[in-house]
C-alpha cells in the first residue's frame, strides 16, 4: 500500500484501530470501562481533525472502491462529531442506569465504522457490509441491557425487520449488477442513461430504494421507528435517528447521483421516491400529534423528516442533493439534543419520559427549558433557525425540477407538525405542578448541549456558507 | 443449456416464498429463518448473472452474503435468546408492550 | 458440464439407497416376535415420562458461536492460501499483510471470548 | 430433454417444495432440516452455473456452521413442543398468501416478458473459470481488499454480540 493511499483512509484506519484496541483494552485490563471512554473521546477527535485539514485531497483508493476528500470527508465530519456528541453524554447515563461496560464504545465504534464506510463506498458490495455493519452493532446496542425487556424487544423487531429490509436492499443490489454488469457506483452512474431504459436496472433501483427506505426511516419500512426508538436506551436512539439516517442518506445520495445530469429520464424513479416522500410526512406528521410519550413523538417526526429529505432525492437536482446533505446536518445536531435532554430526565433504561414530565420546566430548569425550546422551533422549521433553511432549501429543489406539489405537500406537514412541537413548549412555559423534576445533569452534557444549540443557531445565521462548501465538493 | 430467465424466476419465486413465511409465520426464528430463505435466493440471483456474465464479482458478493448471513445468524439468535430469557415467549404476537 | 458430476451424483444415490437398505434390512430379514416388555424403552427400568429434547445450556451457544466465526474465517483463509504463490506474484508481500490483519482482528475477538470466560465449563 | 434439464428439474422441484413445506411446517426442528435440503438444492444449481467454489461453500457455511447454530437455539430454548405458539389460520395468512401468488407472478410477467431484452444472454464460455477458486482469489483480495478486512469486523460485532446478550454472567 503506498504511502498516499494510507494517508487517503486515515480517518477510516484511526476508527478501526481504535476498535480493535478498545477490544483488547477490554480483554485485558480490569477497570476498563473510563479507559476506554477516553480512548474513544482522543481518537473521534483526530478523526475529526484530520478529516477537515485534508477535505481538499480528493482521491479514489482500492480499485475505486473508496472514495477519499471532499464530501466524503464532510460526511466523517458529520458522523464522528454526532457519535462524539452521544458518546461523551452516554457515560453519565450509563452510569446512572448501572450499566457502564466498555461494550457500548466499541460498539459504536464499530456502527461508526460501518457509516463511514457507506459514505465513502463507490461499490455496492462495500456499500452493503458497511450497511450491515452498521445495522448489527444498531441491533446489539438496542437491546443493549438484556435484563430490560424493552430493550429485548425493540432490539427483536429491529433485528427482523431490519434483516428483511436487507433482503430487499440485497436483492435491488443483485438485479442492478445484472443490468449493469458491475457494483461499481462509478461506473454505473456514467451510464445511468442507457441504464434507466432497462426495466431490470428500474426494478433493482426501486427494490434499493425500499431497501434503504429502512434505514432512513421512510416509507413503506417504518414502522420499526416509534417502538425502537422508545425502546432503546435513549442515548442509542439518539445515535440511530441521527448518524444512521445521515448514513443511509449518504449511501442513497451517492447511488443516485447519476440523476443529477439534465438529460436524465429519471422521471418513473422520481415518481415512487415522491409517492414515498409523500406518505413519510404525512403518516409521520399526523401520527405524532397523538403521541404523548416524548420518545414516540421524535420517532414519528423522524419520519416525516425523512420524508422531507427524500424529496431532495426525488428533485434530482444538484441544490436538491446538496440541500439533504444540509437538512442532515442539522437534523442531527437538533436531534441529538432534543434526545440527550431526554436522557438527562431518565436515571434507568425503563423510566418513561410523557409530554407531563415537561410540564413547569421552565421554572425549575429556565435554562434546559429554553434549549428544549429553541430545539422544537428548529424541528418545526420556524425561520431564524437552521431547519427553516434545510426544509427551505429542498422545497426550493422541489420548485425547481417541476414538483411544486412536493413542496406544497411539505409546507402543510410543516404546519401539521408545528402543533406537537410547540405543544411541548407550551407544557414547558405555560402549564405548572408543584411536583419538582429532576434533572441529572453534569458539565459533560451540558457542554454537548451548548454545543448542539451553537450549531444549530450558526446553521441559522450563515446557511450559505455550509451550503457552498457542500455544493462545491459535491461531484 | 437453461436460459438465464428461469434461474431468475426460481430465485424470485424462493424470495417471495420467503416473504409469505415472514409475514405469516409468529416464531421469530421461524421468520428469521424466512429471512434467511430470501438471502439465499438472492444469492442464486448473483451467481447466475455472475455466470452468464463470466464475471467473478457476483461470487464474490455471495462470498460476503454469507459471512454477513454468519455474523447476523449470531446477533440474531442472541437477541432471540436474551428474549426468550425475560419473557419465555419467542412468539412475536406477543413482543407487545409496543404495538408491533 | 453437469456430465463431469455423474459419478459424484452416483456415489451420493449408491450411498443414500445402500444406508436406507442397511437401516431396513434387519426389519425385513429378521425374525418379529414382539411382545409389550419387549418394546419398551428400558426394560428394567423406569417409564421414560418426557421427550428426550432436554433445554441444554447457554454455554453451548456460545461454543457454537465461536464454531461459526472462525469457520468463516478458515472459508476466508482457503482461497487465499490455495493460490499464495500466484497472488505474492500478482501483488507482492502485501498479500501476506493483508491476510494477517483480517486473523489479528478476529483473534481481538478471539481474546476477547478467552477473557471473558466464555470457554469457562464450570 | 438434456441431462442438465433433468436436474434443473429436479432440483427446481426439491427446492421450492422444501421452502414451502419450510413456511408450513409447525415444529421448527423439521423447518431447520428443510431449509438445510433447500441449501443442498442451492448448491445443486450452483455446480449446474458452474460455480464450484460457491457450491462448496454453501454446504460448509450454510448447511454446516449457520444451520447447527439454528438447531442449537431451538434445542436450548425447547421449542419443540409447539403447542405453546398457537399459529391460527386466519385471515392474514390468507391475505399474505395471495399477495407472495401475486408477487410470484409479477416476477413471472417481468422477467418474461418486460425485461426479456436484458436477459437474453448465453452463458458465457468464461464461467468456468469465473467461478474457480483461483479467479476467486485474484479478485477478491485485489479489488474486494476493503470490503474483506470489512468482514472481519462483521463477524467481531457478531462475538460481541454472544457476550453482551447472551453470556450468563456478563460482569
Amino acid at each position: 500500500m503506498e504511502q498516499q493511499t494510507f494517508l487517503n483512509i486515515l480517518p477510516i484506519l484511526i476508527v478501526s484501530t481504535t476498535t480493535i484496541a478498545t477490544i483488547f483494552v477490554e480483554a485485558f485490563y480490569k477497570r476498563s470501562d473510563n479507559l476506554i471512554y477516553w480512548l474513544s473521546i482522543v481518537s473521534l477527535i483526530l478523526t475529526l481533525i484530520y478529516s477537515i485539514l485534508t477535505i481538499n485531497v480528493q482521491n479514489l483508493n482500492f480499485s475505486n472502491t473508496l472514495h477519499s476528500g471532499g464530501i466524503t470527508n464532510l460526511f466523517y465530519f458529520v458522523l464522528s462529531l454526532t457519535s462524539l456528541l452521544v458518546i461523551i453524554s452516554a457515560r453519565d447515563y450509563l452510569l446512572r442506569a448501572k450499566y457502564h461496560h466498555g461494550e457500548f464504545y466499541i460498539l459504536i465504534f464499530s456502527s461508526l465504522l460501518g457509516m463511514m464506510l457507506m459514505a465513502s463506498s463507490r461499490d455496492l458490495i462495500l456499500t452493503f457490509l458497511g450497511l450491515e455493519l452498521m445495522s448489527l452493532s444498531f441491533y446489539v446496542l438496542a437491546g443493549y441491557n438484556r435484563k430490560v425487556l424493552f430493550n429485548n424487544e425493540a432490539s427483536l423487531k429491529y433485528f427482523l425487520l431490519g434483516a428483511f429490509a436487507s433482503g430487499f436492499l440485497l436483492y435491488g443490489i443483485a438485479l442492478i449488477y445484472g443490468s449493469a454488469q458491475t457494483t461499481n457506483i462509478l461506473l454505473i452512474v456514467n451510464e445511468f442513461n442507457n441504464l434507466l431504459l432497462k426495466p431490470l436496472f428500474v426494478l433493482g433501483l426501486v427494490l434499493l430504494l425500499i431497501g434503504f427506505s429502512f434505514k432512513v426511516a421512510s416509507v413503506p419500512f417504518h414502522m420499526w421507528v416509534p417502538d425502537v426508538y422508545e425502546g432503546s436506551p435513549t442515548v442509542v436512539s439518539a445515535l440511530m435517528s441521527t448518524a444512521g439516517k445521515t448514513a443511509a442518506f449518504a449511501a442513497l445520495i451517492i447511488s443516485f447521483y447519476g440523476s443529477t445530469t439534465s438529460q436524465v429520464n429519471f422521471e418513473i424513479v422520481a415518481k415512487i421516491i415522491s409517492y414515498l416522500a409523500i406518505a413519510s410526512m404525512l403518516i409521520g406528521s399526523i401520527t405524532a400529534i397523538a403521541q404523548t410519550n416524548l420518545k414516540r413523538m421524535l420517532a414519528y417526526s423522524s419520519i416525516a423528516h425523512a420524508g422531507y429529505m427524500l424529496i431532495g432525492i426525488a428533485s434530482a437536482n444538484k441544490l436538491g442533493m446538496s440541500g439533504v446533505i444540509f437538512y442532515l446536518i442539522v437534523y442531527s445536531f437538533m436531534n441529538v439534543a432534543s434526545f440527550i435532554l431526554i436522557s438527562l430526565m431518565e436515571n434507568d433504561f425503563e423510566k418513561r419520559i410523557s409530554l407531563n414530565d415537561f410540564i413547569g420546566l421552565a421554572n425549575t430548569h429556565p435554562w434546559y427549558a429554553a434549549i428544549m425550546a429553541l430545539m422544537m422551533f428548529a424541528l418545526s422549521g420556524l425561520p431564524p433557525f437552521g431547519g427553516f433553511f434545510g426544509k427551505y432549501y429542498v422545497f426550493l429543489a422541489a420548485i425547481k425540477a417541476d414538483l411544486t406539489y412536493l413542496a406544497v405537500i411539505g409546507v402543510i406537514s410543516s404546519v401539521i407538525s408545528a402543533y406537537f412541537y410547540l405543544r411541548v413548549v407550551v407544557y414547558m412555559y405555560f402549564r405548572t405542578n408543584e411536583e419538582r423534576k429532576d434533572i441529572f445533569h453534569t458539565s459533560a452534557d451540558n457542554f454537548v448541549l451548548v454545543l448542539c444549540t451553537l450549531f444549530v443557531l450558526q446553521l441559522g445565521i450563515t446557511p450559505n456558507l455550509v451550503l457552498d462548501l457542500i455544493t462545491r465538493f459535491l461531484p | 443449456m437453461i436460459p438465464l430467465k428461469y434461474y431468475l424466476i426460481l430465485s424470485a419465486a424462493f424470495f417471495s416464498i420467503g416473504i409469505i413465511g415472514v409475514l405469516t409465520r409468529r416464531n421469530a426464528i421461524i421468520i428469521f429463518m424466512c429471512i434467511e430463505l430470501m438471502l439465499n435466493a438472492v444469492n442464486l440471483t448473483l451467481v447466475s448473472f455472475s455466470s452468464f456474465f463470466g464475471d467473478s464479482s457476483g461470487q464474490i458478493f455471495v462470498f460476503f452474503v454469507m459471512a454477513v448471513a454468519a455474523a447476523e445468524a449470531a446477533v440474531g439468535l442472541a437477541i432471540i435468546i436474551a428474549l426468550f430469557r425475560n419473557k419465555l415467549t419467542i412468539n412475536v404476537d406477543e413482543v407487545n408492550i409496543f404495538k408491533w | 458440464m453437469i456430465e463431469q458430476y455423474i459419478p459424484l451424483i452416483l456415489a451420493i444415490l449408491i450411498a443414500l439407497l445402500f444406508s436406507l437398505f442397511l437401516l431396513k434390512a434387519s426389519s425385513w430379514f429378521g425374525p418379529q416376535r414382539p411382545n409389550p416388555e419387549k418394546l419398551s424403552t428400558y426394560e428394567s427400568g423406569m417409564e421414560p415420562v418426557r421427550t428426550a429434547r432436554e433445554r441444554f445450556s447457554v454455554k453451548f451457544y456460545i461454543v457454537a458461536i465461536m464454531f461459526i466465526i472462525f469457520d468463516i474465517e478458515v472459508v476466508f483463509l482457503y482461497p487465499w492460501a490455495v493460490n499464495l504463490k500466484n497472488l505474492i506474484d500478482l501483488m507482492g508481500f502485501f498479500i501476506i499483510a493483508e491476510m494477517f490483519i483480517f486473523i489479528i482482528i478476529l483473534l481481538a475477538g478471539y481474546l476477547y471470548l478467552l477473557k471473558k470466560g466464555a470457554l469457562k465449563w464450570d | 430433454m438434456t441431462l442438465e434439464q433433468i436436474t434443473f428439474i429436479i432440483l427446481a422441484l426439491i427446492g421450492l417444495t422444501s421452502a414451502l413445506m419450510l413456511i408450513i411446517q409447525k415444529n421448527p426442528v423439521y423447518s431447520v432440516l428443510l431449509l438445510i435440503l433447500h441449501f443442498f438444492a442451492l448448491a445443486g444449481f450452483y455446480l449446474l452455473l458452474n460455480a464450484q467454489f460457491i457450491a462448496v461453500l454453501q454446504i460448509l457455511v450454510y448447511a454446516g456452521a449457520i444451520m447447527v447454530l439454528f438447531v442449537f437455539v431451538i434445542m436450548l430454548l425447547n421449542l419443540s413442543n409447539e403447542e405453546a405458539l398457537k399459529d391460527p389460520f386466519n385471515l392474514r395468512k390468507i391475505i399474505a398468501s395471495i399477495f407472495g401468488v401475486v408477487l410470484i407472478l409479477q416476477f413471472g410477467v417481468f422477467f418474461f416478458i418486460k425485461a426479456k431484452d436484458d436477459l437474453n444472454v448465453t452463458i458465457s464460455p468464461n464461467s468456468i473459470e469465473a467461478g474457480s477458486i483461483k479467479k476467486i482469489s485474484e479478485v477478491l483480495f485485489s479489488t474486494y481488499l476493503i470490503p474483506f478486512e470489512v468482514t472481519s469486523f462483521i463477524l467481531l460485532v457478531g462475538i460481541i454480540a454472544a457476550i453482551v446478550l447472551a453470556k450468563r454472567k456478563f460482569e
